[in-house]
């Protein structure tokens, strides 16, 4: 209050400041790019950590979805979180490509429950603690270790019958 | 739990009640649903994967055709991350004219909302009077953009077409049109009691369970969640605009179609306060072909709810990762809960209420059939002869009718 | 004999019935398209879609009861053609009557219900297995309410032969007034009937496909369409001798079947614009509705017509 | 006050109102001006720089250079999705676009148009 460059603060800023004195590793790693949009890199020995104080204390309580992607050596996995449908978190961590599992977070957001499934599906990472389920969104006779949107994976390699429609 | 005397009722892939193949097992004791279980994917197109096959200029019109309805959604959607990560300021006519775009987008899938939702329940006259009031809507899109559906008017750096003077006056004489007719389908909704009966306590979702569940859209506001991406994360010109968020306290059916009838009325008001306002000067500016690496998160508001962009590019003229979370694939978790306790009767409309759109949902699909398949499945060429062949064996033979039939064609 | 071959054969039994079905099915398709401001069909298109249904395969399902399942649309067809032999068109006399001939047509009408429901119950898929239940559950919400609006009129005139209650009230214009509240009873029963909107729940396109009919293809489809058809020509033209029995007494022929088609034109016209006018109900409050409204209606009906009996003159 | 049937004055009304439907084929849809339908290709104005083929989404464009400066294109119509890319990225605006929408067919290599380098609008259909 009584330092003006604090009361200039932004609420992203509060948010990265929040973090940065929270969990003194994040120093550096949370990135607010624009208004209402903030990035945060963890290493995924963190992230359940700071995943719940999050959700928990800082009010980020609604999940916009989870986003998978193949970044060469290791799957990055992002967490879209949102508060008040107004700010964006997205955290970010990363699996190794050796046996990649990541857990669960239904018991917080059941709503992650499909998104999990697509990235189980898609790209391939064991999703521990999700209860069985139909699969989402690849057929149910999809053969295992196919997963599409792993880099190496094309439509139309490896001698597979593909259908011109 | 699983009661033995319980049917099994599956509802689609192929059914009348979806538009789109999707498919609920329905567990049913009497009329009654005890059990709802949604198995997703019959959609799934490989859109995501072609993204990043595929160059931006490429990727703009595919992912305009993830979804039919709200093509201009995903679009802009994907733009507008886009040009984030590009540093781009698009001019402020090129947003203007998006955001009337995306408004007459809201018109015209809202009012079809209605007419489906009609159908439904048996109410064919109001999917016809409804449907022909939104072919005005339609016409102004088609003057507009030069079609109905896929407007293919975005670009990267601003929009593809101008806006004309005439134009303009047509839009504002279909807003008066429709405004009159939204009115009346208002006082119809309120007061046609078999409507009100077959609406309202249908489909109950609390407050609580449409935040836990993550619901947005029409059905997160219809139980009282004040939620809308145009005012809590402005994007294109809606910051300068005025507009009301809807919302209902119902919880029901009846709830999500007032929050739809009154963004029809906001949208009006907004499309009137763009012609207005719309400023002067260029539609776009140059973009180049190759994205600098970065990434960006883009919201937007469709007509269904928050519709979700994640673009992560790598300095290249093709996208690393496009992720796209259309707006019914959040809802339809909630649609179990909704159902359950409900009649059968009810499950049409329960789940046309959340105004599913399954293409936007999934986005990749098996590319080959396998083997195993192929004893049971039948092409469009097995099908054709065998069709040919059984009408033969009746004494009707149509192939020299369909010869002249192909050569006049 | 002969004659009696003519009146099943051609008129007013089969032959006539087919030509009235088409033509009240084109009147009903195309008056609720220009309800709903369409242009709708043209006049052959009922024919085309009969002569389009012949000609496809049948297919009759693994699991269903071939003999039930094939039986069933000739049962439907036959009870909807049977009671206009009962129904007086061209004069005071029907083709057929005797003292209880209105009992036998009400039960053939339900016995085309019966024919739906078992056709569907042995089809053995669970749209038509459910529609099916929902039909004849619809029957025991209708079928009192309209059985006892029909039977009001009988008691007044003191007769349980269509011809003699058409011939009373020829005879005693004036006593037509009283049963005005059993005819828009029997109007909104009928609905119920002829499964039409807000009542068409066993047939629930949306939720149960077709209902009892979705196995159903081909030849046996034209039929069950064209018994729905006859259902609705029959059913409305009981409804016309028994509330509407005018003009009977004029002495050539022509002018009172000239009277009836009008008559039953304006009523199925009326059905039409009520069948587009509502969205469909749910089962439980369908069976509300008549057991609240519709039953204690007919009911009253029925005590006013006994009073009545007692003190108007004969 | 709630009641059924509050449709009905619309109903009658409709009656005797112009049907809002029409008789398609016999009576033909006007589509608006700069209705995105058939492309058109104006051959003495390619410079053969083929930024249209990199752009379109579907490959249905395909230009060959068939002499001196000339160039033939082939539009595939079942592969092409009418929007309208290569038009904006044509910089000699050798491609234009109709408003001719029923574009349909029954023979697949009818759909296949060929654009030849020497007539500006006279298309030859592929066989």
């Amino acid at each position: 209050m009584q330092n003006p460059e604090v009361r200039k603060m932004t609420e992203e800023e509060k948010i990265k400041q929040e973090l940065e004195e929270k969990f003194s590793y994040l120093k550096d790693t949370v990135v607010v790019k624009r208004s209402r949009r903030i990035f945060a890199n963890l290493s995924p020995e963190k992230f359940d950590e700071v995943f719940a104080y999050v959700v928990k204390q800082m009010r980020f309580n609604a999940l916009c979805t989870i986003t998978g992607m193949d970044s060469g050596d290791t799957f990055t996995i992002m967490y879209h979180l949102n508060r008040e449908s107004r700010i964006v978190l997205t955290i970010e961590t990363s699996v190794s490509k050796n046996n990649p599992a990541i857990k669960t977070i239904t018991p917080i957001f059941p709503n992650a429950d499909i998104y999990e499934r697509e990235i189980m599906d898609l790209l391939g990472i064991q999703v521990e603690g999700l209860p069985a389920g139909r699969r989402y969104p690849l057929p149910d006779n999809w053969p295992k270790n196919e997963h599409p949107l792993r880099k190496d994976w094309k439509a139309s390699a490896s001698g597979k019958e593909t259908q011109n429609a | 739990m699983h009661d033995p005397r319980d049917v099994q009722v599956p509802i689609g892939p192929q059914h009348p009640a979806l538009k789109e193949p999707e498919s609920f097992l329905i567990s049913l004791h009497g009329e009654k649903i005890t059990d709802a279980t949604i198995k997703l994917g019959y959609n799934h197109r490989g859109i995501e994967k072609g993204c990043e096959e595929r160059s931006y200029i490429r990727d703009l019109y595919l992912v305009e055709r993830i979804c039919g309805i709200c093509s201009h959604s995903h679009s802009t959607c994907f733009v507008q991350a886009v040009e984030e990560i590009a540093g781009l300021e698009i001019p402020p006519r090129a947003k203007y004219i998006r955001t009337l775009i995306s408004e007459l987008e809201r018109i015209h899938s809202h009012l079809l909302w209605l007419g489906v939702a009609g159908h439904e329940v048996g109410f064919d006259t109001l999917l016809m009077y409804t449907w022909r009031d939104r072919e005005v809507v339609m016409d102004v899109l088609a003057l507009i953009s030069g079609n109905r559906v896929n407007y293919s008017m975005n670009t990267i750096g601003g929009v593809r077409r101008d806006i004309t003077p005439k134009q303009k006056e047509e839009v504002l004489k279909a807003t008066g049109i429709l405004e009159e007719r939204t009115k009346y389908y208002i006082w119809l909704a309120q007061n046609e009691s078999t409507l009100l009966e077959r609406l309202s306590k249908v489909g109950t979702l609390s407050r609580d369970d449409a935040e836990r569940l993550g619901a947005v859209g029409p059905t997160a506001r219809a139980s009282g969640i004040a939620h809308d991406v145009r005012k809590d994360d402005p994007y294109a010109a809606y910051a300068e605009l005025d507009f009301k968020v809807i919302t209902a306290n119902q919880c029901d059916v009846y709830g999500r179609t007032l929050v739809r009838l009154g963004e029809l009325m906001e949208s009006y008001s907004m499309v009137r306060q763009i012609m207005q306002k719309l400023p002067d000067g260029p539609i776009s500016i140059k973009a180049p072909r190759k994205i600098p690496a970065g990434q960006a998160v883009s919201r937007y508001e469709a007509p269904r709810g928050e519709d979700f962009h994640y673009v992560r590019s790598n300095g290249t003229d093709k996208p690393d990762r496009v992720k796209v979370r259309a707006p019914t694939l959040a809802n339809i978790q909630a649609v179990a809960k909704m159902l359950e306790g409900g009649y059968l009767a009810d499950l049409p409309i329960v789940i046309a209420a959340i105004d599913p759109c399954f293409s936007c949902t999934d986005r990749l699909i098996s590319l080959r059939q396998t083997d195993a398949q192929s004893k049971n499945t039948a092409t469009w060429e097995s099908l054709r002869l065998k069709g040919i062949e059984w009408y033969k064996s009746k004494g009707i033979d149509f192939s020299s009718l369909n010869k002249k039939l192909a050569e006049s064609l | 004999m002969l004659k009696a071959i003519f009146y099943i054969l051609v008129f007013p039994g089969f032959l006539f019935l087919f030509m009235f079905g088409f033509i009240a099915e084109y009147v009903d398709r195309k008056l609720c398209a220009r309800f709903q401001n369409r242009i709708g069909p043209p006049w052959f298109q009922p024919v085309a879609d009969f002569i389009k249904l012949i000609s496809k395969e049948k297919i009759i399902p693994q699991e269903a009861d071939a003999t039930i399942f094939i039986l069933m649309p000739l049962l439907a067809l036959a009870a909807s053609i049977a009671p206009i032999l009962y129904i007086p068109i061209w004069s005071e006399h029907a083709a057929f009557s005797f003292d209880g001939d209105i009992i036998v047509v009400l039960y053939l009408l339900t016995v085309t219900k019966l024919a739906y429901f078992l056709g569907g119950w042995y089809s053995r898929s669970v749209y038509s297995m459910i529609g099916a239940v929902r039909s004849l559950t619809q029957l025991f919400a209708y079928e009192v309410p309209l059985f006892l609006c029909i039977l009001a009129p009988a008691m007044l005139a003191d007769t349980w032969s269509l011809s003699g209650m058409v011939s009373f009230y020829n005879h005693h214009l004036g006593y037509w007034f009283c049963n005005i509240l059993g005819f828009a009873v029997a109007l909104v029963s009928l609905l119920g009937k002829l499964e039409k909107v807000p009542f068409d729940i066993p047939e629930a396109e949306t939720e149960i496909v077709a209902g009892a009919f979705t196995e159903y293809s081909g030849g046996l489809l034209a039929m069950l369409r064209m018994s729905l058809n006859i259902e609705m020509v029959t059913g409305v033209s009981l409804l016309v001798a028994v509330f509407l029995p005018f003009g009977l007494k004029l002495h050539s022929p022509a002018v009172i079947v000239l009277i009836y088609l009008a008559e039953v034109f304006l009523i199925i016209a009326v059905i039409t614009l009520l069948r587009s006018l509502f969205a469909r109900l749910r089962l439980d409050q369908m069976i509300n509705f008549c057991w609240k409204y519709l039953a204690p209606l007919a009911l009253a009906q029925v005590v006013v017509n006994l009073i009545l009996k007692g003190v108007l003159p004969r | 006050m709630s009641k059924p049937g509050k449709m009905a004055q619309q109903l009658i009304k409709s009656l005797f109102k112009k049907p809002a439907t029409i008789n398609y084929p016999a009576q033909k849809s006007e589509m608006a001006e700069g209705f995105r339908g058939k492309l058109k290709f104006k051959a003495h104005l390619c410079i053969g720089c083929k930024l249209c083929m990199r752009d379109c989404p579907t490959d249905a464009i395909v230009i060959r250079k068939v002499g001196e400066k000339k160039f033939e294109a082939e539009i595939d119509i079942a592969k092409c999705i009418s929007c309208a890319q290569c038009v904006d990225s044509c910089p000699a605006n050798a491609l234009d676009i109709t408003p001719e929408f029923e574009l349909a067919r029954l023979d697949r290599m009818k759909l296949k148009v060929l654009f030849s380098a020497d007539t500006d609008d006279d298309t030859k259909e592929k066989t």
